[in-house]
């Protein structure tokens, strides 16, 4: 057998409570053990259930405000829920994005984290069947008078250039902003946005008994283990010695898969019938969500996971983040045919398993049963946290009225605030140009990228001001749609979806929780106005450190669409002697 | 005009030369793999821009040594127009076809931008619509295009013509800012900016048409 | 000298790898990568010469998440 | 052991320089850098993994118009 870890009884962890470290509440183990399994959970179990009912697999807490969004609208295809959010564009053509976060991965490691976070996006948007695009980042630092401040900017910003460019996706657009509550806790997000023809759609789903679980990408090693868990508590309770090793991005390995996995969605449509990326929490989570989507169970064989490390137990081997890794649900008979199109990639792809009808989650290692679960007790009955809501005292300051003696000095001072300032020496580290459709580059309004062979266009933007809502979370989420909206159509789009990173502190501290409540609200109310659903999104908590929790910062990205390049517009001033208008209050 | 588009694994502007080829020249584009061996009766060869091999050991390097490279050699020996962009330009001097190397750019940082040129040869099969001391205005989009020769190559360079292109406002130090040169014979042209990616005014600019465009006249011309 | 940890993939060396092995002169069945620096500097001792190095090692030529590093500090002749 | 001739400049040596200098601890009066790489092979004997590693070199490893190498062959303990 294996290390002395992995032989600790059930009985003695019952006893001994090591999932308590692993972010598992004693109440959520014994409902574990009594309402679900009616046994205890072995080691390899329990270190499952701990990752999938971490907030970040599974949003126990945040899902109560979630389910506010407004998601409905004419030209949803596809809403919240699956890899990423797909609206219809016309011509049987659709496009999906979606943004994430990398915040807590890009403050440990800024180059890898950032990189990493680009690469994640990226494999949510090709495994909906969509062709990456363009990406946008929404990046929050403390300021820049400080060094470590500074040298984070760099890494982050050569992180996603890294990633961005060596894979070829145009990075079109984004947002920075400098403030000292975002010291400990800056703030990486990343958006990716696909185009495809509609009868490419794909899910992650493990359907139908006997078929093939297909492992292909980059081998798995100890990279990331609970790293799910990690961004769900926050960072000052984080003990240097807990971290595992840091996750590697291989822009080029993902080039291949996008454009090996791309070519199957194609030629193969009808052998292949399921397909996720192992994001967060690695193979367990991928394989259990596409199992329990589909209402099938599954059965892995963790001997044929492809490995980079030795002795690596069955908890390691699941919980693994490995970066460029995909799991594909693939018709029997056809394996043999989806093996050699990864080969003719120069991947490796391999067997790991099959879709069975018992509903059990089963793991095989070195000829044992090594987890045998309902695959819902891993993924729906997990216990939602119904945290209490406090309106703090502050959220009824007095407004502060700015005096301004000579507005000519106090204009150039704000001119030479880094958030104000041009970015241009960020956005110039990045290829906006590849693809060749970008027709708006950064540094006007919303990006616009073209859809090649049509009239239309897209445009794109991520905004967000953290102070706004720090003061009124309800309006001041509303001004993040609005702040979006406008860059939208001032490029001479119409915004027609969203999505979201929802960056807050702790979730347990009641003044948090009212505030990310009321910012859901106060999005999704401004989404129905401008008729831009919110179709995916990602939730980042505990961005706190000692207890001071970052502003509320609700990234919001919006898309628009464009039906004639005609309507094109961009911000610079065009002609001598025209004519300057104020819109507006 | 049948135009062989030479792709590699990590290749990322293959199919935007394609398009380039296919739809702003109405000329037809087929993608050869690296593991081919021969160029399927092509008139002209273009190696893309991109990482080929994620950039790894040295920009172009492994790409260099791949099978298709050999059709490629043989291609340019016989006289056969080639046009090496970007990541390209790097696999044309790792193979040896053109001298120098491209290093990394003098400030260390990506740049993607608009760029000014200085034409200076305009008897080569991609120039030869273009004017002569004119400038054409292409973007770039490199972290490795820092062209660097010794004194004796330059002097060689510049006997024989061989500096097409010239940066007016040097964005990565190459020396002389040189931003494209072609071999001795003038049929083998590398190039850091991107022309297909000014093929449209839409896209910022429409000067990189005039080197497709000088391709068609020079293999009109020689059929 | 700068090493990559063991248990930190280098993507890099994977794809030298591929790439030595196809060139079919022989099996290489493990690749793996160093940087390597030699910085010339002034110092009073052989032993502060080595403080300063660790601290530029430390400050910015070593990333100590991914990265270890040994250190080697030689005397050389001066000519003043 | 791979590095850039001494004739060549190095952009990437001269940033880090400069780099090092920012940070106050020391003045470098010069940096310079090298790979190295560490290959496992099979081989009958030392002299025949030395010509398969020259090969590997000069086929792959080096560029020849910018830098040199040196070769170092060590035999390891094989379990079979
Ligand atoms: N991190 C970034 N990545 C890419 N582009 C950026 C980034 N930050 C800002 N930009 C670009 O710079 C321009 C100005 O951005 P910003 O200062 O946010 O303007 P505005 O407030 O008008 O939206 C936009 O085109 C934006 O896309």
């Amino acid at each position: 057998m294996q290390a002395t870890s992995t032989t600790i009884s059930p009985e003695e962890i019952k006893a001994q409570k090591p999932y308590l470290e692993w972010g598992l509440s004693e109440a959520e183990y014994d409902y574990i053990c009594t309402k679900l399994l009616h046994r205890l959970p072995n080691y390899t179990e329990t270190g499952l259930f701990a990752v999938m009912w971490s907030e970040h697999c599974s949003y126990k807490t945040s899902k109560p405000a979630l389910r506010k969004f407004w998601n409905a609208g004419s030209r949803v295809i596809q809403g919240p829920g699956e890899g990423a959010g797909v609206l219809d564009i016309g011509d049987n053509q659709a496009v999906v994005f979606k943004a994430e976060s990398h915040n807590h991965p890009s403050y440990v490691e800024p180059f890898q984290g950032a990189a990493t976070g680009v690469g994640g996006i990226i494999r949510d948007i090709f495994s909906m069947g969509a062709k990456p695009i363009a990406s946008l980042d929404s990046l929050r630092f403390g300021e820049l008078t400080d060094v470590s401040n500074q040298r984070l900017l760099k890494s982050v910003v050569e992180g996603i250039a890294f990633y961005g460019n060596c894979i070829g996706i145009p990075t079109v657009g984004g947002e920075i902003a400098f403030d000292q509550v975002y010291r400990h806790n800056p703030l990486v997000n990343v958006m990716n946005v696909g185009l495809m023809d509609q009868s490419d759609l794909k899910f992650g789903r493990a359907v139908g008994a006997g078929n093939a679980i297909i492992y292909v990408g980059a081998k798995t090693g100890r990279d990331g283990i609970h790293g799910a868990t990690f961004a769900s508590s926050d960072f000052s309770t984080e003990k240097d010695s807990d971290r595992s090793a840091v996750q590697v991005g291989d822009p080029f390995m993902e080039k291949l898969l996008t454009d090996a996995c791309l070519k199957i969605i194609h030629d193969h449509a009808d052998k292949l019938l399921g397909i996720q990326d192992m994001g967060a929490a690695g193979l367990v989570s991928s394989s259990a969500e596409m199992a329990a989507k589909a209402g099938s169970g599954v059965t892995l064989d963790l001997d044929q996971v492809p490995q980079r490390e030795t002795a690596m137990t069955p908890y390691e081997i699941m919980l693994s983040e490995s970066q460029e890794r995909m799991l594909l649900c693939v018709k029997k008979g056809a394996e043999a045919t989806i093996l050699a199109i990864f080969k003719s990639f120069g991947l490796d792809a391999v067997v790991i398993g099959q879709v069975t009808t018992d509903n059990q989650y089963q793991l095989h290692h070195q000829g044992e049963l090594v987890c045998d679960i309902p695959v819902a007790a891993l993924v729906d009955d997990v216990v939602e946290v119904h945290s209490e809501k406090r309106a703090p005292f502050s959220a009824t300051r007095e407004a502060v009225v700015p005096v301004v003696d000579n507005p000519g000095t106090t204009l150039l001072t704000l001119l030479q605030q880094p958030t104000i300032g041009s970015k241009r020496s960020v956005y110039r580290q990045y290829d906006t140009q590849v693809q060749a459709n970008t027709i708006i580059t950064p540094g006007s309004d919303a990006a616009v990228v073209r859809v090649p062979h049509t009239q239309k266009a897209l445009a794109m933007t991520m905004d967000c001001n953290g102070r706004y809502l720090a003061v009124d979370p309800y309006k001041g989420g509303q001004i993040a749609v609005s702040e979006a909206a406008r860059n939208v159509v001032a490029s001479g789009a119409i915004p027609i979806g969203v999505t979201n990173c929802l960056n807050f502190g702790n979730p347990e501290d009641p003044e948090v929780f009212w505030a990310l409540d009321q910012a859901v609200m106060g999005i999704s109310e401004a989404c129905r106005r401008f008729d831009a659903p919110v179709i995916s999104g990602n939730v980042s908590l505990y961005n706190e450190t000692d207890g001071r929790p970052i502003y509320p910062t609700p990234v919001i990205g919006m898309v628009g669409l464009m039906t004639s390049v005609d309507w094109l517009t961009t911000q610079t001033a065009k002609n001598v002697g025209d004519i300057v208008y104020v819109i507006g209050e | 005009m049948k135009v062989a588009v030479v792709t590699f694994p990590g290749s990322n502007c293959d199919q935007d030369l394609i398009s380039a080829v296919r739809d702003g020249l109405g000329e037809a584009a087929v993608l050869v793999p690296h593991t081919a061996t021969s160029l399927a009766g092509a008139d002209a060869v273009f190696l893309p821009g991109g990482f080929s091999y994620g950039d790894y050991l040295r920009c172009g390097a492994i790409a260099s040594r791949t099978p298709i490279m050999a059709a490629v050699k043989a291609f340019a020996q016989a006289g056969g127009p080639v046009l090496g962009i970007c990541n390209g330009f790097q696999i044309l001097t790792e193979a040896g076809l053109l001298p120098g190397t491209l290093q990394r750019n003098a400030k260390g940082q990506f740049v993607c931008d608009w760029t000014t040129l200085e034409v200076l040869n305009t008897a080569t099969p991609f120039t030869n619509q273009l004017s002569q001391n004119t400038t054409i205005r292409l973007p770039i989009a490199h972290g490795d295009g820092n062209f660097y020769c010794d004194a004796t190559t330059f002097d060689q360079l510049q006997q024989h013509h061989q500096i097409v292109f010239k940066y007016t406002d040097n964005p990565n130090g190459s020396v002389h800012n040189i931003a494209g040169i072609t071999n001795q014979a003038g049929n083998v042209l590398g190039m850091m900016p991107h022309p297909e990616r000014a093929m449209d005014e839409l896209l910022g600019g429409a000067d990189g048409r005039l080197l497709l465009q000088s391709l068609q006249t020079t293999l009109l011309r020689m059929v | 000298m700068i090493t990559i940890k063991p248990s930190i993939l280098d993507p890099e060396a994977v794809a030298i790898k591929k790439a030595l092995n196809q060139l079919n002169v022989a099996t290489v069945a493990q690749v793996k990568r160093g940087q390597h620096f030699e910085l010339t500097l002034a110092a009073d001792s052989l032993t502060e010469a080595e403080t300063i190095a660790r601290q530029l090692c430390d400050q910015l030529l070593v990333n100590p998440t991914m990265e270890t590093y040994v250190l080697e500090v030689k005397e050389m002749a001066v000519n003043s």
